[in-house]
C-alpha cells in the first residue's frame, strides 16, 4: 500500500482538565474521502486544528505526506499541499472570482520576487478558468465574490482550496448554510474533483446525508474518541452511533 | 523630597482631568465601537458655551455651567451621534476615523471664528488659595479638581454597576446581540454613553479650564493624551482610564523634572507603543474585552 | 477599440500634465510640484492602507526621514540622486520595523502605534540638533542639476518632479497589477483566508508597510529640494493626518484616488480662499458629508454615479428578464 | 445670521478681485502674507489689522505717490510651506513689497523668494537668524530677540546683582532663537544659568519646570514664552511661592498675559520693543484706533503690521517712483524720524543687514496694568 497522506498518530489534546481529543489514530490513503462526524463537542474541530497546526497536541504526531505537522504556519501548511476550505464565508469578497482563484495559486508558482517581475496573472489564468468551468461559475467569473450568494461563494471556496493542486484538502463543514440544489451540484463536483485528481479529502460535516454520499470511509468522534469507523452503510447502522447521537 | 511631592500631587490634579476625557472616550468606544479623534475638541468646547453663557447672555457662572453642560449634552452627545456616528455606523472603522478628524477641524475653526483666536480667561470655581503639605504647595484647586474627578469616577462606576440602566449599558457594551435579546433598548443604551460622555467632556472642560486658559486650540494635546490614558489603562475599563490619566500626569511631571524636559512628551508615547503590543488590554484591563 | 481606450486616457492626462504649467506663475507651478510630491507620498499610504488594508498614520514622518536624509547628504555636497536612493533606502528599513507592530494589532491600535511614532520622530527631529538643525531646522538644500538643465528655476524643477513622479507611478501601478497586488489585497479582505492559500501575510504586511514607507521617503528627498527648508514641524502628525485626508478623500484602494485626493487637498483651500476663515470650516462639513454618503472616497462616488449612469439599459434587461419568467 | 460674516466677505472679495483687475496699473499692492489661521493667528491677525488701519488712511490721503495701496490677505495657515508658496504667488501677482509673515519659522522660508525675485519684505519675525542671511530684502518690523534680549543684560547684571539665573522657555524655533542668544548672554556677562527649562507648546502643567527653578536656587528667571504659556507659568510661580524676579522679552507684560494670569503678573518685569502700553501719544492714539475700529485690543503686532505699512509709503516718496529695488536700497541705513514721519510712531532705523533699531522699554506689571519703568535708547 502507497504511503498515506494524513497520518494521525494517537493524538490526546486537553484544555484544562477536560480532555478534548484522547489517543486518536487514523490514515488517510490516497484518493480516500474521508468523513469525521460526531455529535457537538464530541472533538472533531480540536482534532481538526491539530492536523492543520493550529493546536501542538499534548501528544502524539500528525504526518502530511510523512512530514511531521506542529509548528508551522497556515502558509507554509499550504506548500506542504493540505488545502482548506473554512465554516464560514471565506473569499475574498472585494475581488473578481478570476481573482479569486488566481490568488489561490500565484503563491506556489516561483518565488516572492519573480512574482513581482513575472506575468500579472502568475500564467495561471488558463488554469483557473478551467478550474471554474469545472465549478460552473464560468459566466461569473468577472463578478466581485462579495455579491456572489452564498452556494456560489462555497463553490468559490473550495475551488480555491483546488488552485494549487494539494494532495489532501480539509472541508469544514462545507454543507452548511447552502441550500438543496446548491448542495447538490457541490457534492457533484466535489465527487467528480476527488475522480478526476484523486485528491484525498477530509470532511466534517453535520449533514447526515451528505457525509454518506461523498464519503468512502466515516469515522465518528464521541467524547473525544473514535467509537466508529468504516464504509458508510456500516457506520449508519452501527447502534453505538446512533447511541452517540441520541445522547443514549 | 519636597520637590518630588509637590510634582507628584500637581501631576496628580491634572492627571485626574486627563482621566475624565479618558472615560468618555472610553465608554464611547465601548457603546459604538468609536474612536473620536475630536475628543479633545470636546473639551474644548464647553468652556465656551460657559463663556458665552456669561459674557453673551449674562447669565450668573452657575448658570453659565449648567448651560454649558446641557448644551455640550445635546451638541456633543446628541447631535453627534445622530448626525455624525450612526448614518457611518455601517461604513466601517475608516471613514468613521477621517469624519471625527474632520469635526475636530470643524469644532476647532468654528470657535476660532465665532469666539475669536485668543486664549480667554476663564472663571475659576474654586478659591485660589493654596495650602502647604509636606514642603510643596497644593492649590485648593488642586485638590479640589482631583477630589471631584474621583467623585465623578466613582458616581459613575456606582451608576454602571448597581443602577438598571448601568447595567443595560454593560450589557449593551458587551454584547449588542444578546442585551438586545434580554430585551434591552440597545439604542438609548448607545444614546446614553454619548451623553455620558459629553457631560464627562464638560465637566473635564470645566475643571481645566482654569489652568488650561479657553483658547479654540486646546483639544489638541488634550484629545491625544485622552488616547493614551485610555490605552495605557485599559480600553475596556473605567479603573483603567483613570488609572491612565493619573499615570500620565504624574510620570510627566516626573520626567520633566528628574530625567529630560526635551523628551517629557515622548515618555506617555512610549510607554503606549509598549503597551499595545505587549499588553494590548492595558494595565488593569481585562483580556475579554480586547479587540484587537 | 476599448483596449486603446485606458493608454489613450492615461497619455492624454500625461499630456495634460506637461502641459498644465506652461504660462502659469510661479505660484501655480509650486502648486502643482507640491501636488506631485503629496501624490507620491499618498501613493504610498494607498498601498499599505487602501491595498494591504494596514492603518499607518506616520506617512509624514517617513517624508521628514527622506527629507532630513537627502537634506544632509546634499548639504554634504553628493548629488540628490545620492540623497534620494539613501533617503528610499533608510524608509523602506524604518517602514519594515514599523511593520511589525501590524503583524500583532491591527485597526485603531496600530492607528495608535504609528501615531505615537510621528511624534516621537518629531521630538527627535526638534531635540537632537547636532543632527537635524532642530527647532531651526535645514536650510538651503541645492536643487539636483542634471546632465542637460539645471532646475533651480520653478518650471524645470516641475518636470522634474513629473519624472520621478511618472516613474514612482508607473512602478506602483506595475506592484498593484503583479501578484503582489493580488496578494495585498488578500490580505486586506481576508487575512486568515490568505494565509491558508498560502500567502506568506507576514512579508506581506511587512512589504505593505516597507513600500509604502519608502515611497513617503521619496516624497520627503523631493520637498527637499522644493522647499529648500525642512523643520520638525513640516512633519508632524497634522501632516500624516492631512495625508491619510488625501488618501481616503481621494479613494483608499483605487490606483487614482490618492492622486485625486491630493489634488483636492492641495487646491481645495486655493479655490476656497475667498472665503477666508470660513474655509477649514467648509472643508471639514465636506469631508464628513462625503464619509456619511461615500465611504470609499470620491473615486467610490464617481464610479456610483458611472454605474447609475450605464445601468439603466441593463436594468431595462433585468425588467424583461423578470417579466420573461412570469 | 451665522453666514452673513461668509456672505460678506465673499463679497468683499469679489469686489477687491474686480478692482484690481480693472485698474491693476493705478495701484500699488501691498499683499499681506500672514498666520490668519493655526498656531499664529493671533499674531498674524493683528499683524494683518494693524497693517489695514494704515492703509486705510494712507488711502484716505491720497494713496502713495497718488496711487491707492491694495492689500490682499493672504493666510499662511501658520504653515511655513504654504507661506513660501503664497510669498510666490503675491509675486507672480505683482507686488510692490510684502507684508509678513509674523512667524519665524515661516519668514526664514519665504524670504528666500522675495529674495530671489528682488521684492523687499516686512517681516514681523522676531528670530536672530533672519538677518543674519545676508538678504538685502527683508526688514524687521521690530526688533529681533538678538537685539532685545541683550538689553537685559544689564538689568540682570547691574539692577538685579544677580549671579544665578534660570531660564524657561517655549522649545520651538521661537523659544529657542531667545534662548540661544539669553545663554551666551550670560556666559559672557559671567552669571551662571543654573536652571535651563524647556516647555511644550501648549504645555498645561508648570509644576514641574517651576519646581526645577525653585530647586535650583535661582535668583531671577528669564521667562520667554508665548503668551498663553507664560500666564500658565505665572500662575504656577505664584502657586508654589517663587518669590525672584520674573524677567521676560515683549509677551511678559503684554496685557493679554496680564488678564491670562489673573493677578499671577503682578511685578513680573519684561523688555519691550514696542509696547502698546508705551506712555507716548502716537502710540495711545494708535492702540485706541485699533480698539474703536475692530472692537478689541491690539498686542505689539498690530503696530508693526501699521508701522510697515508707513515704512513703505515714507520710503518710496523719498525715492519718488515704485520700485522695489530702489525701496530697498532706500531703506538700508534710513533713518525715519518720528516728529517728521509720525506714521512710524517711533524714530525708526534700519541697518544694513534690514535688522531694526529704536528706543525700547522696560515694564512692570503693576495693579494689573503694564508700566513703563524706563526707556532703554536705541543702539
Amino acid at each position: 500500500m502507497s504511503r498515506p497522506v494524513l497520518s494521525v498518530r494517537n493524538i490526546t489534546k486537553s484544555f484544562g482538565g477536560i480532555k478534548a481529543v484522547q489517543g486518536v489514530s487514523f490514515d488517510v490513503a490516497p484518493g480516500e474521502v474521508l468523513g469525521l462526524i460526531g455529535p457537538n463537542g464530541s472533538g472533531k474541530s480540536t482534532l481538526f486544528n491539530c492536523v492543520l497546526g493550529q493546536y501542538r497536541p499534548d501528544s502524539g504526531e500528525v504526518l502530511v505526506n510523512g512530514r511531521k505537522v506542529g509548528g508551522q504556519r497556515a502558509c507554509d501548511l499550504n506548500k506542504m499541499g493540505v488545502g482548506r476550505t473554512f465554516q464560514q464565508l471565506s473569499v475574498f469578497p472585494g475581488m473578481s472570482v478570476l481573482d479569486n482563484i488566481l490568488l489561490a495559486g500565484q503563491e506556489h508558482k516561483g518565488s516572492m520576487l519573480s512574482r513581482l517581475f513575472g506575468p500579472r496573472d502568475a500564467g495561471l489564468t488558463g488554469e483557473a478558468e478551467k478550474m471554474i468551468e469545472f465549478f460552473r461559475l464560468g459566466h461569473l467569473r468577472d463578478t466581485l465574490a462579495g455579491a456572489l450568494s452564498y452556494g456560489q461563494q462555497k463553490l468559490v471556496d473550495a475551488a480555491m482550496a483546488f488552485m494549487a493542486g494539494p494532495t489532501l484538502v480539509l472541508l469544514d463543514e462545507p454543507a452548511g448554510g447552502v441550500n438543496l440544489t446548491m448542495l447538490g451540484a457541490l457534492k457533484d463536483r466535489l465527487i467528480a474533483y476527488n475522480r478526476d485528481h484523486g485528491t484525498s479529502f477530509v470532511v466534517i460535516e453535520h449533514n447526515m446525508e451528505f457525509v454518506m454520499s461523498l464519503c468512502t470511509r466515516i469515522i465518528v468522534l464521541a467524547e473525544g474518541r473514535i467509537i466508529a469507523e468504516g464504509a458508510p452503510e456500516e457506520v449508519r447502522s452501527n447502534q453505538m452511533v446512533i447511541d452517540a447521537y441520541l445522547g443514549g | 523630597m519636597a520637590q518630588f511631592l509637590q510634582v507628584l500631587l500637581s501631576g496628580l490634579s491634572t492627571g485626574s482631568i486627563y482621566a475624565l476625557a479618558a472615560i468618555g472616550f472610553t465608554l464611547v468606544w465601548q457603546a459604538a465601537q468609536t474612536v473620536n479623534f475630536a475628543q479633545g475638541e470636546f473639551v474644548m468646547l464647553p468652556a465656551f458655551f460657559v463663556l458665552i453663557g456669561v459674557h453673551w447672555l449674562g447669565m450668573p457662572l452657575w448658570l453659565a455651567l449648567i448651560f454649558g453642560l446641557i448644551l455640550s449634552m445635546i451638541v456633543l452627545g446628541l447631535l453627534f451621534k445622530v448626525l455624525i456616528v450612526e448614518p457611518m455606523l455601517p461604513n466601517g472603522g475608516l471613514p468613521l476615523i477621517i469624519a471625527t478628524m474632520a469635526l475636530s477641524i470643524l469644532l476647532k475653526e468654528g470657535t476660532k471664528q465665532f469666539y475669536g483666536a485668543e486664549a480667554q480667561p476663564y472663571p475659576g470655581l474654586f478659591p485660589q488659595a493654596t495650602m502647604t503639605l509636606g514642603g510643596a504647595v497644593i492649590s485648593v484647586q488642586d485638590v479640589m479638581n482631583l477630589l471631584v474627578s474621583l467623585a465623578i469616577v466613582v458616581g459613575l462606576t456606582l451608576f454602571l454597576n448597581r443602577t438598571r440602566t448601568g447595567r443595560c449599558m454593560q450589557a449593551t457594551a458587551q454584547s449588542p446581540a444578546v442585551a438586545e435579546i434580554l430585551g434591552v433598548n440597545t439604542r438609548r443604551m448607545v444614546l446614553y454613553a454619548f451623553l455620558i460622555n459629553a457631560a464627562l467632556a464638560a465637566l473635564a472642560s470645566f475643571l481645566i479650564s482654569p489652568i488650561y486658559l479657553a483658547k479654540f486650540s486646546n483639544g489638541e494635546n488634550l484629545g491625544l493624551i485622552a488616547f493614551i490614558a485610555a490605552i495605557i489603562g485599559g480600553f475596556n475599563q473605567i479603573r483603567g482610564a483613570i488609572a491612565g490619566g493619573l499615570l500620565i500626569g504624574v510620570l510627566d511631571n516626573l520626567t520633566a523634572t528628574y530625567i529630560t524636559a526635551e523628551y517629557r512628551a515622548a515618555i506617555p508615547l512610549i510607554l503606549l507603543i509598549a503597551v499595545i503590543l505587549w499588553k494590548p488590554e492595558g494595565l488593569l484591563g481585562t483580556s475579554e474585552g480586547r479587540n484587537v | 477599440m476599448a483596449r486603446f481606450r485606458y493608454p489613450a486616457l492615461v497619455l492624454l492626462g500625461l499630456a495634460a500634465l506637461i502641459l498644465a504649467p506652461r504660462g502659469e506663475g510661479n505660484y501655480i507651478i509650486f502648486i502643482f510640484t507640491s501636488w506631485l510630491t503629496y501624490s507620491i507620498a499618498a501613493m504610498g499610504l494607498n498601498l499599505t492602507l487602501g491595498y494591504s488594508g494596514q492603518i499607518s498614520l506616520a506617512q509624514a514622518s517617513f517624508m521628514g526621514i527622506g527629507a532630513y536624509i537627502t537634506a544632509l547628504l546634499t548639504l554634504a555636497g553628493l548629488p540628490w540622486i545620492v540623497g534620494m536612493l539613501a533617503a528610499v533606502a533608510a524608509t523602506f528599513v524604518v517602514g519594515l520595523a514599523l511593520g511589525f507592530p501590524a503583524l500583532r494589532v491591527k485597526g485603531h491600535f496600530l492607528a495608535f502605534v504609528t501615531l505615537a511614532f510621528n511624534t516621537l520622530f518629531f521630538l527627535v527631529a526638534r531635540n537632537e540638533d547636532w543632527l537635524t538643525g532642530g527647532n531651526y531646522g535645514l536650510s538651503g538644500m541645492p536643487r539636483p542639476n542634471l546632465i542637460f538643465a539645471s532646475t533651480m528655476k520653478n518650471l524645470p524643477f516641475y518636470y522634474f518632479t513629473l519624472g520621478v513622479f511618472v516613474v514612482a507611478a508607473a512602478l506602483m501601478w506595475w506592484i498593484v497589477h503583479s501578484p503582489w497586488g493580488r496578494a495585498f489585497k488578500g490580505l486586506r479582505e481576508n487575512p486568515v483566508r490568505a494565509e491558508s492559500l498560502g500567502v506568506d501575510t507576514t512579508r506581506l504586511t511587512l512589504l505593505a508597510f516597507a513600500i509604502g514607507s519608502a515611497y513617503g521617503g521619496l516624497a520627503g528627498a523631493l520637498v527637499s529640494p522644493l522647499v529648500q527648508y525642512i523643520d520638525p514641524g513640516s512633519f508632524a502628525l497634522g501632516i500624516s493626518l492631512k495625508i491619510l485626508l488625501m488618501v481616503v478623500v481621494g479613494g483608499a484602494g483605487y490606483f487614482y484616488g490618492p492622486m485625486l485626493g491630493a489634488a483636492i487637498v492641495i487646491l481645495l483651500p486655493e479655490v476656497l480662499r475667498f472665503t477666508e476663515g470660513y474655509y477649514l470650516m467648509i472643508y471639514a462639513t465636506a469631508v464628513i458629508v462625503l464619509m456619511v454618503f461615500s465611504p470609499r472616497g470620491l473615486m467610490g462616488l464617481g464610479e456610483r454615479l458611472w454605474h447609475r449612469l450605464t445601468r439603466p439599459a441593463r436594468q431595462v434587461r433585468a425588467d424583461m428578464a423578470g417579466g420573461a419568467q412570469l | 445670521m451665522k453666514f452673513k460674516p461668509f456672505a460678506a466677505s465673499v463679497a468683499v472679495a469679489a469686489v477687491a478681485m474686480f478692482a484690481v483687475g480693472a485698474r491693476a496699473d493705478d495701484v500699488v499692492k501691498l499683499p499681506c502674507v500672514c498666520e490668519l489661521s493655526g498656531a499664529g493667528a493671533v499674531s498674524g491677525t493683528n499683524f494683518r489689522d494693524g497693517a489695514h488701519i494704515a492703509i486705510d488712511e494712507i488711502n484716505a490721503a491720497g494713496g502713495i505717490l497718488g496711487k491707492k495701496i491694495v492689500m490682499t490677505d493672504m493666510d499662511t495657515q501658520s504653515d511655513p510651506q504654504t507661506s513660501r508658496a503664497l510669498v510666490q504667488k503675491a509675486i507672480d501677482d505683482g507686488a510692490y513689497a510684502i507684508m509678513g509673515t509674523v512667524f519665524s519659522g515661516s519668514t526664514i522660508v519665504n524670504m528666500i523668494v522675495a529674495q530671489q525675485a528682488g521684492i523687499p519684505q516686512f517681516t514681523g519675525a522676531e528670530a536672530p537668524n533672519i538677518t543674519e542671511k545676508g538678504n538685502p530684502y527683508v526688514f524687521r518690523t521690530s526688533s529681533s530677540a538678538a537685539k532685545g534680549v541683550p538689553a537685559l543684560t544689564p538689568y540682570f547684571k547691574d539692577t538685579l546683582k544677580a549671579s544665578k539665573v534660570a531660564v524657561a522657555w517655549v522649545n520651538n524655533d521661537f523659544g529657542k532663537g531667545g534662548h540661544d542668544v539669553f545663554v551666551s548672554q550670560m556666559k559672557d556677562a559671567g552669571i551662571a544659568v543654573v536652571a535651563d527649562v524647556p516647555s511644550e507648546q501648549g504645555q498645561a502643567d508648570f509644576s514641574a519646570d517651576v519646581s526645577k527653578i525653585k530647586a535650583a536656587g535661582a535668583q531671577a528667571v528669564f521667562v520667554y514664552l508665548n503668551e498663553e504659556e507664560a500666564a500658565r507659568f505665572l500662575k504656577e510661580a505664584k502657586k508654589q511661592g517663587l518669590t525672584v524676579p520674573l524677567v521676560g522679552e515683549v509677551t511678559l507684560t503684554g496685557q493679554k498675559v496680564i488678564d491670562l494670569a489673573e493677578g499671577a503678573a503682578e511685578g513680573a518685569y519684561a523688555h519691550v520693543g514696542l509696547a502698546t502700553s508705551a506712555p507716548l501719544a502716537p502710540i495711545q492714539d494708535f492702540v485706541k484706533k485699533f480698539h474703536d475700529r475692530y472692537n478689541r485690543d491690539t498686542d505689539h503686532n498690530g503696530i508693526k503690521g501699521y508701522i510697515g505699512v508707513y515704512a513703505v509709503k515714507y520710503a518710496t516718496e523719498m525715492i519718488g517712483k515704485i520700485d522695489p529695488q530702489a525701496l530697498a536700497d532706500k531703506l538700508h541705513g534710513l533713518t525715519l524720524d518720528a516728529a517728521k514721519y509720525p506714521g512710524m510712531l517711533l524714530t525708526t532705523s534700519w541697518d544694513k543687514t534690514g535688522e531694526l533699531s529704536r528706543e525700547s522699554f522696560m515694564t512692570e506689571v503693576k495693579d494689573g496694568k503694564q508700566v513703563v519703568i524706563g526707556t532703554v535708547p536705541a543702539n
